[in-house]
């Protein structure tokens, strides 16, 4: 370890230091939300700031892209990620004292664990190694179990915490099988060698061998299970509905933004050579992804779960993207994911941000009900709310819309099945747009069975909402830089322009 | 200062926006005022268009290009023909009509209602006026939102359902057709080394086209998929079904701008992108579009004949009058497509002027049942006489301009097909008859007790009332006696659609449908006009109260 | 009551240690190397507590269950040339990993504690499911050609910290980060609010 | 039979599909943790076992240090686990997870 690795490694470093710094302060001033947010705020921040530095310094080759030992890499991609997990635990870490000071919970113990699971998602981004890849997954995942407990006392929120934690370890589990079982044939854990490996044995007359197959089976098995793709969702919609809302506004974003980017990281760039042999997985799980989601979505009365479950089928769409590149290199299916990534982080964590701010008076449920005259008791928050389910539906000129856009534009350029996979995929967003509607039809054409009084909201979230909203607008209107950085942060893996 | 440096397009496009941001921020009561403003500031603009437009010249006017997402060559582009001017200043002209004609009946979350209302307009101008198939695509998404809104929010009793079907119906059209821009943008894109310059872009695009750039299966597939968009927006026979129910809940002036520009749409749609862009699927596809276009101008027109609820009969007489349109540009024939385009403009005149008919004796009656109605002449005769001449527009009469885009639009089929014009003809006697019918039962004979019952809050037309319908009853007499005021304007359009279209290989009609057709016309009026006779007059319970 | 539980599973396993001798014993005499030797009884040993873990009703006993299994595995650890690990997984797993599960068991056992149903409505398509995966795998392992070394490498403590602090010494360090974590999160949760439901 | 790759890598196969079975079929949320503990250790067999017979002496420790790792991830993944169901059972009195439906519709 040197100094100039520590230098490589310095968003990350700066990543872990937040978290003990939000740690300590509330040593030093226990319960002082503010202090505390502040803090996380400062930190992450810094981290933010650092992940820019490093990027532009590695990427005009001031700064090696490697370290530790190659273990670990920067590049495009890397800082594209980060930035957006930054951003998703800054918003986070804003909609949270809202949610939990009302309920007595600590918001230092909300803040440190998030930024340690952000650290995890930093470090999958970053991994150029099978074995950190798997620390950084657990170090994604684990605090998220936590998090989804986080309300201790709520029946619900452990009981959603003791699903994901089992399933979630379940899934590590087999994802590990799969890991040892590359690592065995390959004989390395760096993803260079690994691909450099296996385009001899896939350009070779050798079939893909059985214990290959295993291991690739079990891989694909342990990350559908992280992003929650059908068949092995089960654990989504409990989890989402019983955490704390701000927490599952995280757990729909992060983590499952944080699995794309293991995808990215071991599937395109260590088994990109393979993709032959996983992409007709990956169109089968995309198509019954989006398509139960959606439809199990149609049929949910509590918002949170149909949110849940609507987050499926957004999975479903991010995987056509991946299915688009691997179907045709040439096109720049990887790139429309990232972009579609970002987009639903923002449209997704704005729309739980809503639903937990209906929920600052303790007791209110997520039903369907609760946002019965929302429209005319908190017209702002209303009108927040309906921007989002747009953009969730895909309807410019949102973000959500361009997202959509581009997945179909990458899947009709890549042609084949994927071309039906884009109808299938519009045939779904048309079915999404009902039950996302529904929720706008309560806001706006269904009066509340009592008046109740507006809520005041704070500060923190008001921010945060403004922040995403715009972001939703902007990315909608304005795409182009985040276009080229998604597609220079997809050639960063994929080594070739896209056409 | 240079004129052509002023982006008049872009002002009209979004002048309305300027107006719905400010009634966000100003207070409830001046929402009103500051929509109507705002509507009549726009419209006086988009005469400028008009005066502005040199028929007679090739192409697009008043061009306003700028780079939007140059990774994929997606350029914010804006350019009017003929076509375009003429439905931009129908837009305008309806809008300030709309809001002005919803100051009484809207009374609850006014400020929402201006603000949806005015996105709304800046949704329909913008796609009149896209260049550039993404961006058209992004306006066209646009317009369904307010629209949504407004029936679901102020619409009658049973919106939300009629609201739902309404989105899902289009949602579902025009996403298909988001998939079939980009694969043509990629087809484009593919064809010229990878280079996205002009994939998007509408007049390279259609010189692409003209070249026969575009391999059959990608032109099948796309003109499908445009075809259902448009097809659900026009709205064709069988794709039809949500416009009566999205007609019957939405508030007046919603549909007022449903019928007289949000069904425009998909026929600008159909001339502006699907013909140009995919002429031999449109041509393979024409005779099938004939045919159903002859089956909704059927179709609507016998349904009508039996609503027993005003707003309905008008949206299905919509049906008929758009089945007109689609036949207009499917026979591809120079008078065809006039008469199209012509009516395309007379429908939204006419129906316009009759829904806003409805809407006022609604305000009056808080009912559209027609058996109820009855005797009006006595009460109300200005409104009698006004409705009486709108009625009289949309049954054809020679002499309005209702009358000349049918007549142009069957001397068109004519040339294709005698029989099928033969059909449409039929149908026009139809159409006066059910407009006749009804209007007779409403205005003459005894009061109704039902209207007697309302005593004193039957008041004849509002001075405000008049006014809205002034506008349109003068334009409908003016393109009556001149039409060519209006063909002279998309001369041009016709001319160029025209063009792309290959002459050499006349329509082929399957003959044995339009037989077919003719039949069963002939036994379903004959049935229908006995059940007519033959059938126990209902009896209406009176339901009292406002629906919402 | 503790206790008296744990005296009959300290029989046991001493009577385990004695069949274990025994058995080797028998197997050397049949002929196997010791090395063969003990590979089948650490394995049958592992495989036996393993069942036991997933079948047996009570649960304390399917945590002791568990630590003899993972002693076994320390002996195979042991056969294959990994010390090091074997001992990591003695002090690890049978010292903190699994000690901490009988807490936590003995923490959440009730009196009326239902052992009537040890297993969900699914637990044979659940065993079917297993065995399936089990065939799969081991057919799969034969069919492939691992291109295993002849020869096995002895890890010693000296080859294992060069490349532990060499090539994974990022792992290592975030393995502390990914503790701290678990330890806060972990005791946040467990530890009993005041006012909170005891 | 102590000196074949294959032999381990079946072991490991079959304590793997042991745990498996106990994750589906136990109804105790401890049971549940413990067959995952099984399924790690069954990994961690495999994993020492191709370093044992890996193409060099790096590889075989490369091996054990991996497997040193699952091991503190598992025992960080204990910890977290066992938090919370001490959570759970302090709001539900029992440790079966099939009774945990609280939210099923």
């Amino acid at each position: 370890m040197s100094w100039q690795d520590i230098v490589t490694a310095s968003p990350f470093v700066v990543g872990v230091l937040t978290a003990a710094a939000i740690l300590i302060v509330d040593l030093i001033r226990p319960g002082k939300t503010p202090v505390a947010v502040l803090t996380a705020l400062v930190g992450l921040a810094i981290t933010g700031l650092l992940t820019v530095v490093v990027g532009a310094s590695v990427a005009a080759g001031d700064t090696p892209s490697t370290a530790f030992g190659g273990s670990y890499q920067v590049d495009a991609l890397t800082t594209f990620l980060d930035l957006l997990f930054v951003a998703v635990i800054a918003m986070t870490i804003l909609f949270g004292p809202d949610y939990f000071l009302p309920r007595g919970l600590p918001i230092a113990e909300f803040a440190a664990i998030l930024v340690f699971a952000m650290t995890g998602a930093m470090l999958i981004s970053a991994a150029a190694d099978l074995l950190v890849l798997f620390i950084g997954l657990e170090l994604m995942v684990l605090p998220g179990y936590l998090l989804a407990g986080f309300h201790k006392s709520d029946s619900y929120s452990t009981e959603g915490a003791i699903k994901y934690f089992l399933l979630g370890s379940f899934s590590s589990a087999i994802f590990l099988f799969g890991l040892a079982y590359v690592w065995g044939l390959t004989g390395s854990l760096r993803f260079n060698v690994i691909a450099e490996h296996l385009t001899t044995m896939a350009t070779g007359a050798v079939a893909l061998s059985p214990g290959l197959a295993i291991g690739l089976a079990f891989l694909t098995t342990g990350v559908a299970f992280k992003i929650a793709a059908v068949p092995f969702h089960y654990w989504t919609p409990d989890a989402y509905q019983g955490s704390p809302t701000p927490v599952t506004g995280y757990l729909s974003v992060l983590p499952k933004i944080g699995a794309f980017a293991l995808i990215l990281r071991l599937f395109v760039e260590a088994l990109g050579p393979l993709a032959d042999w996983w992409l007709p997985v990956v169109i089968v799980l995309a198509t019954i992804t989006m398509t139960l989601g959606n439809l199990v979505a149609l049929t949910q009365d509590n918002v949170k779960r149909m949110l849940a479950y609507s987050s499926i089928a957004h999975t479903g769409y991010m995987l056509v993207g991946l299915a688009a590149w691997a179907q045709d290199p040439g096109v720049d299916g990887i790139g429309a994911l990232l972009f579609y990534g970002v987009a639903y982080a923002f449209m997704n964590l704005g729309a739980f941000a809503v639903i937990a701010a209906l929920q600052k008076r303790t007791g209110v449920t997520s039903s369907l009900g609760t946002f019965a005259g929302l429209g005319r008791r908190e017209p702002i928050m209303a009108i927040l709310m309906t921007l989002f389910l747009l953009s969730l539906i895909g309807i410019p000129p949102t973000a959500g819309f361009l997202a959509k856009a581009g997945i179909i534009l990458a899947a009709v350029e890549a042609g084949g099945p994927l071309t039906i996979l884009a109808v299938i995929m519009v045939v779904n967003a048309a079915v999404a747009a009902f039950y996302y509607l529904r929720v706008v039809v309560y806001m706006f054409m269904r009066d509340a069975p009592s008046e109740m009084p507006a809520l005041r909201h704070g500060g923190l979230l008001w921010g945060g909402l403004a922040a995403a909203a715009a972001l939703t607008i902007l990315l909608g209107l304005f795409p182009t830089g985040l276009l080229e950085a998604a597609s220079e942060a997809a050639q960063s893996i994929v080594g070739q322009p896209p056409t | 200062m240079d004129v052509n440096s002023i982006p008049i397009l872009t002002i009209v496009t979004f002048l309305p926006l300027i107006g719905a941001l400010i009634i966000a921020v100003a207070p409830p009561s001046a929402a009103r005022a500051t929509a109507l403003a705002f509507a009549l500031l726009t419209f006086v603009i988009s005469l400028f268009l008009l005066v502005g437009y040199l028929p007679g010249r090739p192409g697009f006017q008043f061009v306003e290009t700028a780079d939007w997402i140059p990774a994929f060559g997606i350029q914010y582009k804006l350019g009017a023909d003929g076509l375009s001017v003429s439905l931009v200043v129908l837009t305008t002209l309806l809008s300030w009509i709309a809001i002005l004609a919803s100051f009484k009946p809207i009374q609850t979350r006014i400020k929402e209602y201006m603000i949806s209302f005015l996105i709304l307009e800046v949704g329909m101008i913008g796609v009149f006026l896209a260049l550039d198939t993404f961006l058209f695509y992004i306006f066209w998404e646009i317009v369904l939102v307010p629209m949504y809104l407004i029936i679901g929010i102020w619409g009658g009793a049973n919106r939300i359902y009629a609201t739902m079907k309404f989105v899902l119906y289009t949602l579902v059209g025009s996403l298909l057709m988001l998939v079939a821009i980009l694969a043509t943008a990629f087809a484009y894109q593919s064809g010229h080394d990878g280079a996205w310059v002009g994939a998007f872009d509408f007049e390279t695009l259609k010189a692409y086209a003209g070249t026969g750039g575009f391999a059959d299966g990608l032109q099948i597939l796309a003109f499908l998929a445009f075809f259902l968009a448009f097809a659900i927006k026009v709205p064709m026979f069988p794709f039809h079904t949500w416009l009566p129910d999205a007609h019957t809940e939405a508030p007046t002036a919603g549909s007022v701008i449903l019928a007289a520009v949000l069904l425009k749409l998909g026929a600008y749609g159909f001339i502006r992108f699907a013909l140009p862009l995919y002429p031999s699927a449109a041509e393979t596809f024409a005779p099938v579009i004939i045919v159903l276009s002859l089956i909704a101008i059927i179709y609507g027109a016998i349904v009508a004949l039996v609503q027993p609820d005003l707003k309905r009969l008008v949206a299905y007489s919509s049906v008929s009058h758009m089945g007109f349109v689609t036949l207009g540009i499917f026979v591809f024939t120079e008078q065809g497509l006039q008469g199209a385009i012509l009516q395309m403009i007379n429908h939204g005149l006419i129906t316009g002027a009759l829904f806003l008919l409805v809407g006022v004796i609604y305000e009056r009656t808080h009912d559209r049942t027609i058996a109820k109605m009855g005797g009006l002449s006595a009460k109300m005769p200005v409104y009698v006489a006004v409705f009486g001449f709108f009625v009289f527009a949309s049954a054809g009469l020679p002499g309005l301009s209702g009358f000349v885009g049918e007549f142009l639009v069957l001397v068109g089929t004519f040339e294709v097909d005698p029989y099928a014009a033969a059909v449409a003809t039929f149908v026009m006697v139809l159409a006066a008859s059910y407009l006749l019918y009804m209007y007779g039962r409403v205005a003459f004979g005894e009061l109704s007790d039902f209207l007697a019952g309302l005593g004193d809050h039957l008041t004849d037309m509002t001075p405000v009332e008049i006014l809205t319908l002034v506008p349109l009853g003068t334009l409908v007499v003016i393109f009556g006696i001149q039409p060519g005021l209006l063909l002279d304007l998309f001369q041009g359009t016709v001319v160029e659609t025209l063009a792309v279209v290959d002459p050499a290989s006349p329509i082929e009609i399957p003959q044995a449908a339009v037989i077919g057709l003719l039949a069963i016309v002939l036994i379903l009026v004959l049935a229908r006009v006995g059940w007519a006779i033959l059938r126990p007059r209902p009896t209406f319970e009176p339901e009292g109260g406002a629906a919402h | 009551m503790v206790m008296h539980r744990l005296v009959p599973i300290i029989l046991g396993l001493a009577v385990i240690g004695v069949v274990t001798a025994v058995a080797a014993a028998m197997l050397v005499f049949l002929g196997q190397n010791w090395a063969d030797a003990l590979f089948w009884i650490f394995a049958a040993v592992m495989i036996g507590s393993g069942l036991m873990v997933v079948t047996m009703r009570d649960i304390i006993r399917c945590g002791l269950a568990m630590i003899v299994c993972f002693g076994a595995l320390a002996g195979i650890y042991v056969i294959l040339g990994a010390t090091l690990l074997a001992a990591a997984q003695v002090i690890v797993y049978i010292g903190a990993i699994s000690v901490l599960i009988l807490f936590a068991i003995m923490l959440t056992q009730t009196k009326d504690a239902p052992s009537r149903l040890v297993f969900q409505t699914q637990a044979v398509p659940a065993a079917i499911a297993s065995i399936v995966i089990a065939i799969i795998i081991a057919l799969a392992v034969v069919a492939t050609d691992w291109g295993e070394a002849a020869q096995r490498f002895r890890i010693t403590a000296d080859a294992l910290s060069k490349v532990l602090f060499e090539s994974y010494v990022l792992p290592f360090e975030v393995i502390s980060v990914l503790l701290l974590a678990a330890v806060i999160g972990g005791v946040y949760l467990a530890k009993r609010e005041p006012g909170g439901p005891s | 039979m102590s000196g074949s790759l294959d032999a381990y890598l079946i072991l490991a196969g079959l304590l793997f599909a042991i745990g498996s079975f106990g994750f589906l079929a136990r109804r105790n949320a401890i049971s549940m943790l413990m067959s995952i503990e099984l399924m790690l250790n069954a990994v961690n067999l495999s994993i020492v076992a191709f370093g044992a017979f890996g193409t060099d002496a790096a590889m075989a420790a490369q091996g054990s240090v991996v497997a040193l790792m699952v091991i503190a991830v598992a025992a960080a993944e204990a910890t977290v686990g066992l938090a919370i169901v001490i959570a759970i059972y302090r709001n539900k009195r029992t440790p079966l997870v099939d009774e945990y439906d609280a939210m099923s519709q």
